[in-house]
């Protein structure tokens, strides 16, 4: 992991592929397009690429789409999907309301 | 690749911003990440671009950012930052609160900003969602807030374009010297040349500048924040309250970011992970139904946790030192380095191009901090 | 804070889990099991068909009975299986937040066993988030969960064993399988549940993916493609289907998300499916005292994921002082040859992904037609150890076993008394008919074999006339003289058919056998029956 | 008919009593307790929500309460998930328009 990567531009101009307009993320409604635009912008890893084009981010929480990101991410990159950086996954593993939070803790 | 002018250690917000103005001003810049891009506070802080509340030494740069950077710069970098204009609210239940509130008003009418303290009435005005349990606040109609992570990535998106080498994976662990003068960095693995090095690397800066002999109190903790599932537009305002229990705002998305600290995250068990704690968040949501009662239905779908350097008086070192030439200084922001992160970027350029920043960063000297007394 | 705390906390109440709590539990541990269903046994309550392996490994049993099972055992046991309690989160010092209903609770456990299972791959093509594309676990969900077709006329992406499976399930509800489609150019699941469909009629196209799909509002149909060696859709291959509802199967990920959330150190294993936590051989993670089992730590069979379960519960009553050395070092002998046996064979753990295998492992050839179409070619049967000669046909009644892959699966032999059927101790061997032994049609082995590959052929029956006595799981059951048409491996009609008996005994487990009488050179060609009350299957 | 009459292996699925239930006004029936995806389903109903950025129709995905495309407005609450929340007796159920109702 962390493998030491140079991230310098190279000036070569972004391609578009047929299939770009397919939806990845559902929830966020990102196209694969969008996702391969990020990683042109220099996003290398999910986290990256969730926090600039939201893929991943929405309801589900990537649980859908993450590995399609992970390939898509792979294959722009020349990588194997496992060298792609993962981002953790942070609770709540599913959505819990605030009342329900704030109630934690409040009684016997 | 040649050689580089000046290498900034850690990718986050500053260093990106950092490199982004001094890509502009042509110098050759290469900034060295040990994680990702944007990985430490930049992702994981609530956005918020204010200049009330803030210590009187800061102030000025914060009104320099929202004056003269923030309105422009989703333009400027070619990614829309979610940047929003729309004022900051601190809220408060009690008389104690609001003398407290008053208190701000005060230093920050001081320092020339726009500030005022509004009445219950005057508050469900401007956010009709707040508790009737609140009696007054502060209000900054010039504060706002941004989108913390994509400002991160779009400095960086810019700075790589405008010919910044980023290398991530690379942990900076010392400051090379040749004669007497900074000559570059050495990480796990390899050297890196420059003349010229910048520590924002948060925490990370003050191991390495010990490196080199200079130490600056500063302390790592762990603060949570958590996001909820999107909500339509409900208010513009970047929240906080007098008695610091949460603040927050809602995202472009819909989705609303608050943080929150319970006070025992001076005691963490684990100082290297950022495992979130099983008693935050619920602390966390209590705080805010206390003054949106009417979000208890909202679902969170996220918690996190991030550290924050926090120097010994709470406001960043932006700094060259003395007697490390080559050696400049920009961590401890204390955890609220966000809301002036363009400002730090083009100051810093400016105090590495020219000598002379477009304000004095003289109070933010790395050798301020003395004993008390 | 004091919270409740138990000696073992399982997360996830699928196979794994269930077997993870059995062991801990009989060895004197007090237990509680949480899933954030409504129904604890994870995927085994939607898995209506009988499991492969031995008899140790629950097989010819239905999935779902299994669950039953295993929930009777651990309740009797004493674990608490908490049910609709979702797990939110795994904090330091193993502890977890739990919500139940309205409320969180935090639970502390000295050991923690995570036995999350697996979720679906998902395929993006044009049209994919039209409602009316669902996942195969989806369509398992609603049909033999809640009793409700997913659809009318359906594809299905995927020939894995999922895609294979749930294809059939879905004929059992009474849905429409239009076609099974692929983009590897050969069959991935198991040749057995292909020939269930083919015969039936299903066709397979290999070679092809989604091109698109399409509809105002929901899915109206489907034109596939074919795809060449790279991948690349080959122009002018196109066909439209008109569909309803597109079922993807292709293939599991380890639901690794909790165990990620842990802190221990995770690896990306293509062979295991995807993220899985690094285990030692008891199914321990990098942080002591946390365990992962089932198909979050790699994606196998259900069978699988319970000796997983097991093991680790063994270990961790051993660490807890609960089980004797000699004990826990017998069990974990036991329980780890019984997981090699099912990690055996051309779908086993070497074998993985591999397409290029020519021959089974006593080295007969695997049928091409089988893997590209998924049924078994004429010509190719009589090659096979369970295929006895046309003269002993000529004899009388005979089992004639159409399994030509190296599986791990015996229930054929355990269930012919008179010896007629030997698979031996190497459980992925193909079984041997042994044609001097006196076969008396019961249909045990024909009920027993849960890749319905088994016929009793009787080509001594009258002049002219044959019987072939089939596997039959659906109803309405056809009636005793009624007439139709035999169907053969390919589902093509071949010949007229009459019924002359029907068998539904308890023993066979809902496994109908119906005898059909065909013409004699339909013998070894009539695979199904179809009614010509039926206006479609 | 979607509903599965006659199961070979499952036989008859036990379903609680029928009620009544209100979808974007009108009032369909199904059984209590069973999911409200699968009482939608029942009667039909394909379409769950409708995207926020492209408008576009969604439904049952995973049908098991993990993709969240099946969200609708129950009772007032947006994205409640209806493959994995029980059907009650009256229950309001509408089509969410991207997170609220039709305006």
């Amino acid at each position: 992991m962390n493998k030491i990567t140079d991230r310098t531009f190279t000036g070569e101009e972004f391609v578009s592929h047929r299939d770009d307009s397919v939806i990845i993320c559902r929830c966020e409604e990102i196209s694969k397009g969008e996702i391969r635009r990020a990683v042109y912008d220099g996003m290398r890893t999910m986290s990256e690429v969730k926090r600039y084009v939201r893929a991943g981010m929405g309801l589900c929480q990537g649980q859908t789409c993450s590995r399609l990101v992970k390939n898509i991410i792979a294959k722009e990159l020349g990588l194997k999907p496992g060298e792609v950086e993962i981002p953790t996954p942070r609770s709540p593993a599913r959505p819990v309301s605030m009342e329900i939070y704030a109630n934690d803790g409040m009684k016997k | 690749m040649s050689k580089p002018d000046v290498i900034i250690v850690g990718g986050g917000v500053i260093s990106c911003a950092i490199a982004y103005y001094l890509a502009k001003a042509k110098v050759k810049v290469m900034v060295l990440e040990k994680e990702e891009i944007g990985d430490g506070g930049s992702s994981r802080n609530g956005g918020g671009v204010r200049q009330s509340a803030r210590d009187p030494r800061e102030i000025p740069i914060a009104m320099y950012a929202i004056n003269n950077l923030w309105p422009t710069l989703s333009e400027e970098l070619g990614v829309d930052i979610e940047y929003h204009k729309k004022g900051n609210l601190r809220l408060g239940k009690t008389e104690e609160h609001l003398r407290v509130l008053q208190h701000n008003v005060n230093l920050g009418l001081k320092a020339g900003l726009e500030l005022k303290m509004v009445s219950s009435a005057e508050i469900h005005e401007l956010n009709p969602y707040v508790s009737e349990e609140v009696i007054g606040a502060s209000y900054c109609p010039t504060d706002g807030h941004a989108n913390p992570m994509k400002t991160t990535l779009a400095f960086y998106k810019r700075a790589r374009e405008l010919g910044t080498q980023f290398i991530t994976g690379e942990t900076v662990k010392s400051v090379i010297l040749k004669k007497g003068k900074v000559a570059g960095v050495k990480t796990k693995e390899n050297t890196y040349e420059a003349p010229l090095v910048i520590l924002a690397a948060g925490m990370d800066s003050r191991v390495i500048a010990n490196s080199v002999g200079i130490d600056i109190p500063m302390q790592k903790i762990l603060l949570e924040a958590l996001i909820t599932e999107a909500q339509p537009i409900m208010f513009p305002q970047m929240l906080g309250t007098a008695a610091a229990d949460f603040y927050g705002h809602q995202t472009d998305h819909g989705s609303f970011v608050f943080g929150g600290s319970t006070s025992l995250e001076n005691y963490v068990s684990d100082v290297e992970g950022r495992e979130t704690k099983s008693i935050t968040a619920p602390y966390i949501c209590r705080a805010i139904l206390g003054y949106f009662p009417c979000l208890s239905k909202v679902n969170i779908i996220r918690t996190w946790a991030g550290f924050i350097d926090e120097s010994a008086d709470h406001v960043p070192v932006l700094s060259k030192v003395d007697e490390v030439p080559g050696l400049v200084l920009t961590c401890g922001f204390s955890g609220h380095g966000f809301g002036i992160s363009p400002a730090i970027g083009l100051l810093i350029s400016e105090l590495i191009i020219k000598d002379k920043p477009s304000l004095s960063l003289e109070a933010f000297k790395y050798d301020r901090f003395k004993p008390k007394g | 804070m004091l919270m409740k705390r138990y000696e073992l906390i399982v997360i996830g109440a699928g196979p794994a889990g269930l077997c993870a709590a059995i062991e801990a539990a009989a060895n004197g541990m007090q237990v509680v099991v949480y899933d954030e269903n409504s129904r604890p046994g994870g995927q085994l309550f939607k898995q209506i068909h009988k499991f492969f392996g031995s008899k140790e490994h629950k097989a010819k049993e239905r999935g779902f009975r299994i669950g039953e099972k295993l929930l009777d055992e651990a309740r009797e046991l004493g674990v608490e299986v908490v049910l609709n309690a979702t797990v939110m989160g795994v904090f330091e010092n193993k502890e977890i937040t739990v919500m139940i209903e309205d409320r969180v609770e935090h639970i502390k456990g000295n050991e923690i066993i995570i036995a999350t299972g697996a979720s679906e791959n998902m395929l993006p093509f044009p049209g994919w988030t039209l409602p009316g594309v669902i996942g195969a676990g989806a369509a398992q969900t609603m049909m033999n969960l809640h009793g409700i077709k997913p659809g009318n006329k359906i594809l299905m992406v995927g020939s894995g064993n999922v895609g294979l499976v749930v294809g059939f399930q879905l004929i059992q509800a009474g849905c429409r399988l239009e076609a099974i489609i692929d983009a590897s150019p050969r069959v991935g699941g198991y040749g057995v549940h292909a020939s269930k469909l083919a015969r039936l009629g299903v066709p397979f196209y290999m070679s092809n993916t989604v091109k698109e799909a399409y509809g105002e509002g929901s899915v109206k149909g489907v034109s596939i493609v074919e795809v060449d060696k790279n991948w690349q859709q080959v122009a002018g291959s196109e066909k439209t289907f008109e569909v309803d509802t597109i079922c993807i199967a292709v293939g599991l990920s380890p639901m690794s998300q909790l165990a990620k959330m842990t802190g221990c150190i995770m690896e990306d294993s293509p062979a295991k499916g995807g993220l899985v936590p690094v285990c030692n051989e008891y199914g321990e993670t990098s942080i002591p005292g946390i365990y992962a089992a089932g198909d979050v730590s790699g994606i196998e069979e259900a069978s699988s994921a319970m000796l997983k379960g097991r093991i680790a519960g063994s270990a961790i009553s051993y660490n807890q002082g609960y089980l004797e050395e000699n004990i826990f070092k017998e069990n974990q002998a036991k329980y780890r040859s019984s997981l090699e046996q099912l990690r055996e064979g051309m779908f086993g753990h070497k074998n993985k992904g591999r397409t290029d295998l020519l021959n089974t492992e006593e080295g007969f050839e695997i049928s091409l037609n089988l893997l590209e179409n998924g049924f078994l070619a004429d010509v190719e049967i009589a090659h096979y150890p369970g295929v006895v000669s046309q003269e002993r046909r000529k004899q009388g009644i005979v089992p004639v076993i159409e399994c030509t892959q190296n599986i791990p699966c015996n229930p054929c032999q355990d269930a012919c008394e008179k010896g007629c059927i030997k698979v031996g101790q190497v459980i992925t061997n193909l079984p041997i008919i042994d044609g001097t032994a006196k076969c008396t049609g019961c249909g045990m082995c024909v009920a027993a074999c849960s890749g319905q590959a088994i016929f009793l052929v009787n080509e001594d029956y009258a002049p002219g006339y044959a019987t072939v006595g089939l596997p039959y799981e659906f109803r309405p059951l056809p009636q005793i003289g009624d007439k139709g048409i035999a169907l053969d491996r390919s589902g093509k009609a071949v010949g007229e058919a009459e019924v002359i008996s029907i068998k539904s005994a308890k023993a066979l487990d809902e496994t109908a056998i119906l005898t059909i009488k065909v013409s004699e050179d339909l013998s070894m060609k009539a695979r199904f029956f179809k009614s010509s009350k039926e206006v479609s299957l | 008919m979607m509903r599965i009459e006659e199961h070979p292996i499952l036989k008859s699925f036990n379903k609680g009593n029928l009620v009544t239930f209100e979808f974007d006004g009108k009032s369909l029936m199904g059984y209590q307790g069973e999911p409200i995806a699968v009482a939608l389903k029942a009667n039909g109903v394909m379409i769950h929500r409708f995207t926020s950025k492209h408008q576009e129709p969604r439904g049952v995905f995973c049908a098991i309460g993990r993709c969240t495309d099946c969200v609708m407005i129950v009772d007032g609450k947006p994205n409640v998930r209806t493959c994995v929340t029980s059907l009650a007796e009256g229950m309001k159920v509408e089509t969410q328009y991207g997170l609220t109702k039709k305006e």
